[in-house]
């Protein structure tokens, strides 16, 4: 495996109508890195994430992922080579169990085909076991075994997260995407996450980029962050160069503000 | 002076997230309010909540000392209450005029609606010169104008302001704010969500900090501007 | 009753007791719609509450291979309402795969079923010799196995010819071009009987093979039963309808339970979700389709072969409605649902409306007067148009429309079974 | 609520028990839905003669009744009837059905059992054509209503450019291609020879007869779509003259058509009562009971369940017990009957041995028409290889 | 063979227009729903089902009492439409507003619910005109007033023709110039040279076939068929009246486009949705009377095709949009009439009239497929 980086996003520029949400906005991240996204709210970061998972297409620019160009791919083809995701606003299959929910995302992974599945074949009994154990594996991993077999929608909101995130890794991604994965979760719940997240680095060899507000969240966790305002990408540094920068504390605080904190 | 609004031990629910946490607010008549925080705090969830886009699950609502948070939207519209929603949402497929004209749907006295009109325009005079064109067309400044018109012309007794500068270029945005003291200047009663805190607070007289869904902090405009906790509530540092 | 659910010996009981009256009940009076409506609940509650499962076997065995066999010799329409419930549950199963599981709404469904009839209808008569050059036609009985599974086929590739453009829409105009599809697939059923006589038109196809049945009537006879062929058809479609449910449940519970099934719910579910979870969005649409469909073409063979005759009034829109009926009365994605709803939809509409009917007309006849004192009405004077077999369309209007404000879940509503760590053998 | 359902589990079992020595004879004909005109007036015929003959049967300690079924024209709802009377045992005969595409599927079923079919109004030639020793018919056959209607196109009001348009059902279209067969062996060229399904608009087709310039046309199919069509020929300026079969010989034809129906032909084999002298009587009985007159196939019915009665009355007499199906079957094959239709008798496979075919004319637009010519013609001889 | 067609092409064409705009009529109601709920209102067929019925009525009942046949036809209008509104506002309220309430947001479940409102609706209607006349088929009254025939003169016919062969050229020419640009790297011709070449082509054409073109085309018109151009043009106009001019108007697009804003501006949506189903089920209404009044016979079920039909349109045309509507109804009626027509031609009677149908549906899948947005409307983002 080269070291170069696992996802390379170059000149990319969406606009919806007029508004340009996502402005030339350039990325390389490095393998087994945490790289947090910020910005204000309408700064773009959802629809950037939109835009490397193939959901939108990109007006102007490519992307590159493990080397390979996957500008304009389907969504399922970019999964299915390794890039898993959550959602803003969770989306699990919520009349599934927690287990099946996870067992969706080794789709790509079950090498059994159509007449396996009818005629149960020892090839289908071998790959589901699979499917199951890994999955089970995974929902252990996310302290949710004990909830495997309740339906997604009947789990209390941050295990919900939680399952998203096991779901996602059942894809087994080598670059994982958490759109807030903070959001609406009471301080320990975060700081529970904050842990995971390093954890998951750690264990699974696995690339993080990740969209957050929590702002101590992302200063304690990530390697690299990029501060996105107006869709275009203003900075990129270690969380201390972000956090010093008089353009994020405008961005933030508003203008003005960066005198004030300078002075 | 009297109390305009007031929000008692609000609790809101989005599905399962708790998004506001017992929110104790006032707004006195000839008010500038505002409520800063960070992304996620719950800001736009306690306008929502006042103008009855979403429900409390606890805790009550008074207008002019009547509740209302178990009104539908538009019957809270009728008592007096004007929102500036997030993200401007000014009607696209209809023109200038008839966003303004459908800001006025309450008002059946044609000429009062012409005579809003008139101010309204007087406001902005950039949006008299479109006043034939798409609001979808607009650019942002010209849309949150817009948006600000069409809430105006309710002549509501409160003005709710959800962010009203984002994604507007700096000229613009000086331009909002100056607007926004203007129309307090005009007597109109303002509660102010802002994501540029200090912006927000230099035009306001008094402000409310959120975090997390609870009010952290309160207190006069100016106090609030020089603490060390408002810059910790945006950076988390 | 919540008590009896706690208690699973006294429910088992009770169940069986039941169970036990009404068949002999049905068994004495094989006539009357009651007992065999308590039959059936019997059935179903021994299917569906938590008993033993050698008791459900026991009494589901019970009551359809014996009681409602013995039954229906005494009153054949036993066997047609078995058949045509039993026809009408695998096309429900097979609708479940498509609007169910992976949620479309397909409202053209009865084109495949039309397709899997006309392939036995053609080759089955003579009407095949209309253009194949070999006078060979029709194919003796025995073909019609043959062409059930043929029929599999050829439902399947039309799956996939009419999902292909479909598929590709938006759920809501999905649905109407699956609707204008099945009506394409129905007018060329009428019309394709020039400039080469395919189809044979309006005038339809008959007589059909069935296939041949001595050697049941001989089986038959080795225990005892002296039947002729008129009255051994009925039982001999009836079991064979049994057979291919079982098989069709089968093949329902393992796709559902397969990588596949659980691809279909998630794209039901959310699409987007979904995709980006590596699951390619239009070849799992077009297998669900094409699956739905391969179901609805083998129960189309067999129902040329048990009706003699096919013609393109068979496969109307209403046709296609009333299986949909059928999927939401039982609960979308719900097995055991959809073979409940394919019950109750069928036996409402072939037994309890007519009877209904035939009811008023007994009344009409007799000249019966209803006297409540208040309100008077000679039964003659009844309108012919007050039949109920008449207003089906309202009947399944009404299910569908409340159905879906108060319980657009279904009776029995999708339940995700528990999975096992099974070890390997 | 219970006590509702309780009721409802009472009645439903009532019925079922009803017992007794009852013979019942099914009508199956549409009641509802647009060719319900001709399918009411099958069933009140037969009612009329069922009605008649409950005395006598009561004396022999039997219980006549007439078991009125709708088919709705339908061949999937009339298959569905037919599997439920078939398994009432006390239905012994049919009369029926309305629709030729309707009785071939049900014949199929009543075969099965051997259940004596007597159609009152089946035109089709394959309804007797398969040689099945329970159909009978009271009526002619389309193989020689369609020619006779072609003879007297050509020969007597010189049609030279015929448009055939038909309904797309299998008696419609049947008779329209045994028509177009024997005009165009008369030497007259068919232009245009069109199926359709369509009610409301027939511009599509007038279009098609603009260019063709037709000098007649002919419509095989049912009034409420031969009425529509011939008002919008009238109204786009087609002066065609126009002529059916039997499905025209209705006054709703007449109605539906309004003014246009003026100068239209239409073959029957029901001819109008007036041309039967001994129908007079039934139809003033009729009348009398029913409140409205006779039309179209009432008094084929009422011959058809005579047919029908006195096979039955025959049997009981002699054996003082129901008739199997089987037997009553045989018997009706071999049962003549001096009816007001004249009379009946049936050939080796079911078509009446002598059936009378009329062409109508619609002298004004005013239903019934008058009668131009009436042809007697025995039923065309088929191949049976075996009487099954 | 030729002639014959060229002949005809004409009178094919105003027959296609004056289906069309029955078409368009259907499509108004289909398109307003949807406009506002993105709900494809199923049971808009038997709403104009219910208006033909009662117009029916109106029409049988009142014929002794007025003498007057537009007197009559105006109450009949008046009374179809507004029974088809009456109905439209019911099927809101007892169907639709329920599922809106609970805030489902299966999209099956609606359009599940419309299609068992149209089913139920077939037979309630079935169900009282049994009872009443023991008959549910209604026969729309003549009047030699409404069925009097007027020849248009030839040279209609003449520019017709002309106008429809220019166009004809004028895609043959597009399409050769699309082919040189793609295989030929040719830089694109002007649009209007095009022009020139497909005018000049049909002149050519009008010189070679003079004796056809300037034949007797028997163009006739009836009385009837004027008034539905008429009303179905007045409709048309008053709408977009309506929707663009009115206060109603601007909060039905309001509510169309943001009905959450829309409430922020004091507006009641359901108050809105109700007035559109109003709105729609009247001109649906109108529609049903006009088409009694064409067609003569109507029942129960007479709503079914041409409610499919007028959805086509809608979609074709763009639904959402009134002028779409206009447009799509109009494409729809003339290529369904040509198709009609000219197939048993063309086909030597291999394939008859009954593939207009399968026509009508290709076209709507071609449409969706090619062109989701349809012939004029505007391609909505989705939201993510």
């Amino acid at each position: 495996m080269s070291e170069a980086p696992i996802l390379e996003v170059e000149n990319v520029t969406k606009t919806f109508g007029g508004l340009v949400a996502v402005n030339d906005v350039s990325l390389k991240i490095p393998r087994r890195m945490i790289f947090a996204v910020i910005g204000p709210n309408g700064a773009g970061k959802t629809t950037f994430f939109n835009l490397i998972t193939g959901i939108y297409k990109p007006d102007k620019g490519r992307i590159l992922f493990d080397g390979e160009e996957i500008t304009g791919k389907d969504p399922a083809w970019i999964a299915a080579r390794g890039m898993a995701r959550t959602f803003q606003n969770i989306r699990l299959f919520g009349s599934m169990t927690a287990v099946e929910n996870v067992m969706v995302a080794r789709h790509v992974h079950t090498k059994t085909s159509y007449a396996d599945a009818l005629l149960h074949t020892p090839r289908y009994h071998r790959e589901e076991k699979k499917a199951l154990e890994r999955s089970m594996e995974l929902l252990e991993y996310m302290q949710l075994s004990h909830r495997a077999h309740e339906l997604a929608k009947n789990l209390p909101y941050g295990e919900q997260r939680r399952l998203e995130i096991a779901r996602a890794l059942a894809l087994e991604p080598k670059l994982l995407l958490l759109d807030e994965p903070a959001a609406g979760m009471n301080p320990q719940e975060t700081e529970d996450l904050q842990k995971r997240i390093v954890g998951i680095r750690d264990d699974l060899g696995v690339t993080i980029l990740l969209i957050e507000h929590d702002m101590q969240l992302v200063m304690s966790i990530s390697e690299r962050i990029a501060v996105l305002d107006y869709g275009k990408k203003i900075l990129e540094g270690t969380p201390e160069e972000v956090q010093n920068d008089p353009r994020v504390i405008e961005a933030y605080l508003g203008r003005g503000a960066a005198e004030g904190a300078s002075s | 002076m009297k109390k305009v609004l007031e929000l008692k031990n609000v609790h809101t629910y989005y599905g399962q997230i708790h998004a506001l946490k017992g929110i104790n607010l006032e707004v006195y008549e000839g008010e500038i309010v505002t409520l800063i925080g960070a992304n996620g705090a719950g800001k736009t969830t306690t306008l929502r909540t006042i103008s009855g886009m979403i429900h409390p699950k606890e805790g009550e609502v008074l207008f002019e000392g009547a509740a209302v948070h178990h009104l539908p939207a538009h019957l809270i519209v009728k008592r007096g209450i004007g929102h500036v929603p997030e993200g401007r949402r000014i009607f696209p497929r209809l023109t200038v005029e008839e966003n303004l004209e459908i800001g006025a749907f309450l008002e059946n006295d044609r000429h009062k609606v012409e005579e809003r009109k008139a101010e309204v325009f007087d406001l902005f005079p950039r949006l008299a010169e479109r006043r034939k064109q798409l609001g979808g067309t607009l650019s942002g400044g010209e849309q949150q104008m817009l948006a600000i018109g069409r809430a105006l012309m309710q002549d509501p007794r409160i003005l709710l302001m959800d962010e009203p500068s984002m994604g507007l270029a700096p000229v613009l945005v000086d331009l909002i704010f100056e607007t926004i003291a203007e129309l307090n200047n005009r007597g109109k009663t303002i509660l102010l969500v802002e994501q540029n805190a200090l912006k927000a607070l230099q035009v306001a007289h008094r402000g409310y900090v959120l975090q997390t869904g609870e009010i952290t902090l309160s207190g006069p405009a100016k106090e609030l501007a020089e603490n060390e906790e408002v810059k910790r509530a945006y950076l988390g540092g | 009753m919540k008590k009896l659910r706690e208690n699973p010996l006294l429910l088992s009981a009770v169940i069986a007791i039941v169970a036990l009256v009404a068949s002999f009940w049905l068994l004495n009076n094989p006539r009357s719609t009651l007992p065999f409506l308590l039959t059936l609940g019997a059935l179903l509650a021994a299917l569906l509450q938590p008993i033993p499962k050698w008791l459900k076997v026991l009494i589901g065995g019970a009551i359809l291979l014996l009681v409602i066999p013995a039954a229906g010799f005494k009153n054949s329409f036993l066997f047609e309402l078995g058949i045509q419930t039993g026809i009408y549950a695998a096309m429900a199963l097979g609708l479940n795969v498509v609007v169910g599981l992976a949620g479309l709404l397909d409202l053209g469904y009865a084109a495949f079923f039309a397709v899997g009839a006309y392939t036995w209808a053609i080759f089955g008569s003579p009407q095949a010799n209309e253009f194949m050059p070999w006078k060979i036609f029709p194919l003796p009985g025995e073909y019609f196995y043959l062409f059930m599974l043929i029929a599999v086929v050829v439902a399947a590739i039309t799956g996939v010819v009419i999902g292909s453009p479909a598929l590709r829409l938006k759920g809501d105009y999905l649905a109407i071009v699956t609707l204008g599809l099945g009506e394409v697939v129905r007018v060329l059923a009428n019309n394709l009987d020039q400039p080469i006589n395919f189809t044979n038109g309006p005038q339809g196809i008959t007589p059909i093979q069935r296939p041949p049945i001595d050697w049941f009537i001989a089986l038959l006879e080795k225990f005892g039963l002296q039947l002729s062929r008129a009255e051994a058809y009925p039982l001999f479609f009836y079991l064979l309808v049994l057979v291919i449910i079982g098989i069709v449940t089968l093949v329902n519970i393992r796709l559902d339970r397969s990588r596949f099934g659980r691809a279909w719910i998630a794209i039901r579910e959310d699409e987007t979700a979904a995709r980006a979870m590596g699951i390619p969005l239009f070849p799992t649409k077009l297998l669900a389709f094409a699956t739905g469909a391969s179901f609805s073409g083998a129960m189309g063979a067999l129902f040329a072969a048990k009706q003699l005759y096919v013609s393109p009034e068979s496969f109307t829109l209403i046709q296609s409605i009333m299986i949909l009926v059928m999927v939401i009365l039982g609960g979308m994605g719900s097995i055991p649902g959809a073979i409940l709803g394919a019950a109750t939809v069928t036996i409402l509409n072939v037994d309890l409306l007519k009877s209904a009917s035939d009811y008023l007309n007994d009344l009409r006849n007799a000249g019966f007067t209803l006297d409540l004192g208040f309100f008077k009405y000679n039964f003659a004077n009844l309108p012919n148009q007050l039949e109920p077999a008449k207003y089906e369309r309202m009947v399944f209007g009404l299910i569908m429309i409340l159905m879906m404000i108060y319980r657009p879940e279904g009776i029995i509503p999708e339940r995700r079974h528990v999975l096992e760590m099974k070890e390997e053998s | 609520m219970k006590k509702v359902l309780l009721a409802l589990a009472l009645a439903l079992g009532a019925s079922a028990l009803a017992q007794g020595n009852v013979i019942k004879i099914a009508t199956v004909s549409p009641l509802s839905g647009e060719q319900a005109a001709l399918g009411e007036m099958i069933k009140l015929g037969a009612q009329l003669a069922v009605e008649e003959a409950q005395p006598e049967f009561e004396k022999l300690g039997f219980k006549l009744e007439l078991a009125p079924q709708d088919d709705q024209a339908n061949p999937d709802v009339g298959v569905a009837v037919a599997r439920r009377l078939v398994t009432d045992p006390e239905i012994v005969a049919i009369v029926g059905h309305l629709n030729t595409g309707v009785a071939i599927p049900s014949s199929e079923v009543y075969k099965d059992y051997q259940l004596a079919m007597v159609s009152p109004a089946n035109t089709g030639p394959a309804v007797t054509d398969r040689c099945y020793l329970n159909v009978n018919r009271l009526v002619g056959r389309d193989d020689v209503q369609g020619p006779a209607g072609a003879e007297f196109a050509v020969k007597e009001l010189g049609a030279k450019r015929i448009f055939i348009v038909h309904d797309k059902t299998t008696y419609g279209q049947g008779v329209a291609e045994q028509f177009k067969k024997k005009a165009e062996e008369l030497g007259a060229q068919v232009v245009g020879f069109v199926g359709t399904e369509e009610k409301a608009n027939f511009q599509a087709l007038i279009l098609q007869m603009k260019a063709k310039k037709p000098d007649f046309v002919y419509f095989g199919g049912i009034y409420h779509q031969a009425g529509v069509l011939l008002k919008q020929m009238r109204e786009r300026g087609i002066k065609a003259t126009f002529m059916g079969p039997d499905g025209l010989d209705s006054s709703k034809f007449v109605e539906i058509a309004g003014e246009a129906a003026k100068g239209a032909y239409y073959t029957t084999v029901a001819g109008p009562i007036e041309k039967y002298p001994k129908a007079k009587a039934m139809a003033e009985k009729f009348e009398k009971k029913f409140g409205k007159k006779p039309e179209s196939f009432a008094i084929y019915a009422y011959d058809s369940a005579n047919v029908v009665i006195k096979a039955l009355k025959d049997f009981v007499a002699y054996a003082k017990r129901a008739p199997t199906r089987a037997e009553l079957s045989m018997l009706i094959r071999q049962t003549t009957l001096e009816g007001v239709t004249g009379y009946v008798a049936f050939d080796y496979k079911g078509d009446r041995k002598k059936a009378d075919y009329f062409v109508v004319h619609l002298k004004e637009a005013k239903y019934p028409g008058e009668v131009v010519k009436v042809i007697s013609f025995p039923a065309p001889a088929t191949k049976c290889e075996a009487i099954k | 063979m030729l002639e014959i067609l060229i002949q005809l092409l004409p009178s094919v064409l105003l027959e296609g227009l004056i289906l069309g705009f029955v078409y368009a009529m259907i499509a108004l109601g289909y398109t307003m729903v949807y406009g506002v709920l993105e709900l494809i209102n199923f049971a808009h067929s038997e709403i104009f089902m219910a208006g033909a019925v009662a117009g029916a009525e109106t029409f049988i009942l009142l014929k002794g009492v007025i003498a007057n046949p537009f007197l009559l036809l105006a109450l009949a209008l008046l009374i179809g439409g507004t029974v088809a509104a009456v109905v439209a506002i019911l099927v809101e309220r007892l169907a639709y507003r329920p599922l809106r309430k609970r805030g489902t947001t299966n999209r099956l479940v609606p359009l599940i619910t419309a299609i068992g409102v149209s089913f139920f609706l077939q037979d309630l209607v079935r169900l009282i005109e049994g009872l009443w006349h023991n008959a549910f088929y209604r026969r729309y009254p003549s009047f030699a007033v409404f069925e009097a025939t007027y020849n248009l003169p030839n040279w209609i016919g003449v520019i017709t023709i002309a106008l429809t062969v220019w166009v004809g050229f004028w895609v043959l020419a597009y399409f050769g110039d699309w082919l040189l640009r793609r295989f030929k790297n040719r830089a694109p011709a002007k649009g209007r040279t095009l022009s020139l070449v497909a005018a000049g082509l049909t002149l050519v054409f009008l010189f070679l076939y003079r004796h056809v073109v300037f034949a007797d085309l028997g163009m006739t018109i009836q009385m009837k068929s004027i008034l539905v151009i008429v009303v179905s043009l007045a409709m048309l106009y008053g709408l977009n009246w309506l929707v663009h001019k009115t206060k109603l108007g601007i909060a039905i697009r309001a509510v169309a486009q943001d009905a959450q804003t829309a409430s922020l501006m004091g507006i009641d949506p359901d108050v809105i949705v109700s007035r559109t189903f109003l709105i729609g089920g009247f001109l649906g209404g109108v529609a049903g009377v006009l088409f009694g009044l064409l067609y003569t016979l109507v029942h129960p079920y007479v709503g079914f095709i041409p409610g499919i039909k007028a959805f086509t349109a809608a979609v074709l045309g763009g639904i959402g949009n009134i002028t779409g509507a206009a447009v799509g109804g109009l494409v729809l009626g003339m290529l369904e009439m040509l198709g009609g027509t000219y197939l048993t031609f063309l086909t030597n009677g291999a394939m008859g009239t009954e593939y207009k149908d399968i026509l009508a549906f290709m076209i709507l899948i071609f449409i969706l497929l090619f062109r989701p947005q349809g012939i004029i409307g505007q391609q909505l983002g989705e939201k993510v």
